[in-house]
């Protein structure tokens, strides 16, 4: 973990988040870091990014200071293009007019699938978690990129449960269970970022953050991972950080 | 007493129960209480609005207030509305996509409390086969044809009540979300006439199908306006009268929610709920309870609990989205 | 057929079928005859019919002297409560909202089907008529009535294709086919009122115009046709007629 | 050069043909003669509007002027722009729900000559079900479910294009009908900005659903806004930016017909037309392009030759329905 002087581990996972966001794409964004990071990146790479949330807006500007406590309440209509019923932004993403989901996740697989819904047995569960929300549809329906921080507990060889599949049991089997569109893309964490092998779709170290070492990524995740031409990603800007926390002034979620 | 099928109904008893029904224009406004005893123990009733937007929280103030029991509740995203409802023993049995106050506050003590003890049931959809489930059930058929939650747990532990089908025209699976026709649908509104027509500013959430599927439909607007202001601008209008059966005028009827354009979310007033919860979940909500749904003498009442400092202030910011 | 000094078929067709509607129903109106009996009844002893227009309007007033070219234009709009898209006020009669259709037809049968499609064969038709509209729709989901002449042409023993379902091939077979709710309720021709046997599902004569013989419907049947406790209707009032002329004064539709 | 297929195409095919649009928010401004080059022969072109509402006329004039054959049209329901499809040979198959100019005007004796004489198709659906194939096909699912064309001759006559199943969950029987995803679609708008956000007043016909179920969307506009005011009031919008690829701003676009709040049809000149048509269908519709079609310079030509007096007739019956 390479939290510095001059940034939390959140702020890291927000600014390698946005990096990987492309001009012109179309983003379904969760709130909080997925929130903070499309709107980074819309504000210093990519000026025409497309933003969705699952509340019902398409396309709006977040404004500093005023983030929203979730995807669903006005603050995320702030300069939209368009407001459209929940059931219809989300059906935008079975259309297929999404190119990207972009969310947390509690607890991930090898194979990419997240567990966001029961820690321990699902019918008797040690934790109920909240459950879905549109992360099941989003990672059903488009391609996916995760942030979460990089634990052993988050990182397991099999999800106590798949609320939001990735490549379910790897290889073809996600398009044989009636999903041939999307998947897993990347996960970026505080530690690496990761991807995931064309054919047996198991998760790959791609990317190292500065300070980090293969070693500490595989200490921190229960699951044999393997690497892939490793490179070395930039530290964060100072202009990264500074828009960053002129966002989120209160450290909501950056804290 | 049984709890309500959320399974599809015949085609001919769904409209045997939509033809019994007054659907002229007719005046319908009354009170919290009068529109509460609409409602029967052990019935569906969906609720309006999503996480903290526009909850009909009046209503559901009045139907914890009147004492009913054994809901099942289906809702877009449930937040502080749904601790009240299991603490109170309204509803033992939640049907929705995510339950918990917000992220910002973390995880809600109250809705684990009751779930990992197996006192009340929360049953998980994924957010827009909720949607599509009220959607099959505005349109009267019996499902929805759709490509999510294939091969998730979510579809696996609501196998009872889903089918697979290969698609007759492509070969595709397919996942069939039963249709959701509620007994009873709770929506908030920024205003309605006195026959039911209602005007929605801003995000729509699954209210209009949750209206068009549901048996009953009650209204709470923050205002009740002229039939003539309605239909000066038809376009506007969200959901229609011939579908709702009461109209109740309550300010501040999503408060501490937000309703766009009026007010955002009460949050010390959340931010407290959050800190009493999480210290003791079950004497926190019964201490909310009490303070906020059953000591109040009535509506009015309950907003100075929330206090005139906190309703100016949500409302400052409430306003900011079309006064800037 | 009674068409005297003072009204017009058409006008006579408005009047008796606005005497069918009552207050506080949900009508699902045609262009037309249909259009201006329900707005009839809306002036006269339904103040609170709910009409519905299939280009996506609830409850309008419409304006006296500006009666639309077809149910699609804003004239339509008038006064409304709501503006819908077409599909949805049509799924209002799928959900079971509707408790009435009302529109004309160029070709019915014994049963109550209607054609409004082909004259002659369908596959090489004497005339290609305009086709089914909302037609299929409103008689397939809810009660109907229908108004036209009554001429032999027009009323047959089989239609040369059903656009329209009424009662098929009558007794249980509307249910049978998939049609469990509705079915034709009247039938208001220029000459009588028609209703259908509960049983068989056949046509009867239910009343006859001031002046009409049932002999004279006969004639102008291609089918036998029962009666029924036959009833005479009043003649149109002053009141009805002018109310009417106030609405279509260039007689577009009640020439 | 074989017709566009009408049936469903599988998941793959439908995600693979988004994925390659850009959706991005670009500029997308031309002209009608640029728009018209978008469409192929032998394509499946649906109209937005309805009758002679909001129907692109201008984009029809422009696609009748580039000489395009063989298109499979859909529409809601179709007027005298369908006899102009068939006659100029730019369609010889319409998929509508009703065909003609209008009840008021008697049958269309140019869809007569063209349909009875086999040299072109009109093939009809229900009205509700033709919404609910572009809705299905918005919707990104194969098929829709209904109950409406059940034990027809409507449905008897499409019976290669339709299934049957009895419901898994009622035991009902349904029809369920096969999406429908357009190549091109053609909206006329009152407003849009360069991006083709599109906010429509008044009758939203089938045009929502149309704009999300095809592959590309020609819009034409009464005028181009700015994305400013767009985003001052984005629950007005009901067509969004990425499913658009063509803005052309066309004033009177959809003259003859109407646009809901600016003008109502043009009364005396479709009354010459139906008046020329009735006379000699084919004569008729002939002169009729000649004159209106093929000769006028450009759109501007084209208003001239219906003169200022009708325009200005039209317009003040038309604003009539906002300033009464």
């Amino acid at each position: 973990m390479i939290e510095g002087a001059n940034h939390t581990s959140s702020e890291l996972l927000a600014i390698m988040s946005a990096r990987i966001l492309r001009d012109g794409q179309v983003v379904f964004a969760g709130v909080g870091v997925p929130l903070l990071a499309a709107t980074l990146a819309q504000r210093l790479h990519a000026p025409g990014l497309t933003i969705l949330f699952e509340g019902g807006v398409l396309g709006p500007f977040v404004v500093p200071g005023e983030l929203p406590p979730s995807t669903n309440e006005q603050r995320c209509t702030r300069k939209a293009n368009m407001i459209l019923p929940i059931t219809d932004v989300l059906l935008l993403l079975q259309r297929g007019y999404v190119d990207v989901g972009f969310m947390g996740g509690a607890q991930i697989d090898k194979y990419g699938n997240l567990n966001s819904s029961y820690i321990g047995d699902p019918s008797n569960p040690k934790i109920r978690l909240p459950g879905t929300g549109g992360g099941n549809d989003i990672s059903s329906l488009t391609q996916m990129i995760v942030t979460m921080k990089h634990e052993r507990r988050r990182f397991v060889e099999k999800v106590d449960f798949v609320t939001s599949p990735g490549f379910l049991d790897g290889g073809t089997s996600r398009a044989e269970a009636g999903l041939p569109a999307g998947g897993m893309f990347k996960v970026v964490t505080d530690l690496a970022i990761l991807g995931f092998d064309p054919v047996t779709r198991e998760m790959v170290v791609e990317a190292l953050h500065p300070g980090v070492t293969l070693n500490e990524v595989r200490d921190n995740t229960s699951f044999d991972i393997k690497a892939n031409g490793i490179e070395t990603t930039e530290s964060p800007t100072d202009r990264e950080l500074s828009v960053l926390q002129e966002f989120d002034p209160d450290r909501i979620y950056t804290a | 007493m049984g709890h309500a099928s959320t399974l599809p109904k015949t085609y001919q008893k769904l409209r045997d129960e939509t033809a019994v029904r007054d659907r002229s224009l007719r005046e319908k406004v009354m009170t919290l209480e009068e529109a509460a005893s609409f409602v029967s123990d052990g019935e569906h009733v969906a609720i309006g609005g999503c996480t903290m937007s526009r909850t009909p929280i009046a209503m559901l103030w009045a139907l914890i207030r009147s004492g009913r029991r054994k809901l099942t509740v289906s809702r877009s995203i449930v937040s502080t509305e749904g601790d009240l409802l299991y603490a109170s023993g309204v509803s033992d049995h939640i049907i929705t996509s995510w339950f918990s106050q917000g992220i910002v506050w973390g995880i809600s003590q109250v809705m684990r409390h009751f779930t990992e003890n197996h006192v009340a049931k929360f049953e998980e959809w994924s957010h827009m086969s909720m949607g599509l489930r009220y959607r099959a059930g505005a349109m009267g058929i019996p499902f929805m044809p759709t490509r999510s939650m294939l091969g998730s747990g979510v579809r696996d532990v609501v196998t009872e009540s889903v089918k697979e089908m290969i698609c007759p025209y492509t070969d595709d699976k397919l996942l069939l979300l039963p249709a959701l026709n509620p007994d009873t649908a709770l929506i908030h509104v920024q205003r309605a006439d006195k026959y039911g027509n209602a005007q929605l500013d801003g995000l729509q959430f699954m209210d209009l199908d949750i209206a068009m599927a549901a048996k009953r439909v009650i209204l709470t607007t923050e205002r009740i306006i002229s039939n003539d202001q309605i239909r000066r601008t038809p376009d506007q209008t969200k959901i229609p009268f011939l579908t709702v059966d009461a109209v109740v005028e309550a300010p501040f009827g999503a408060a501490p929610h937000e309703c766009y354009g009026n007010y955002e979310p009460f949050f010390s007033h959340l931010g407290a709920y959050a800190e009493a919860t999480r210290r003791d979940p079950v004497a926190g909500v019964e201490e909310y309870l009490n303070r906020y749904y059953r000591e109040p003498k009535n509506w009015a009442d309950y907003l100075s609990l929330l206090g005139v400092t906190e309703l100016l202030d949500a409302s400052r910011r409430g306003r900011s989205i079309v006064n800037d």
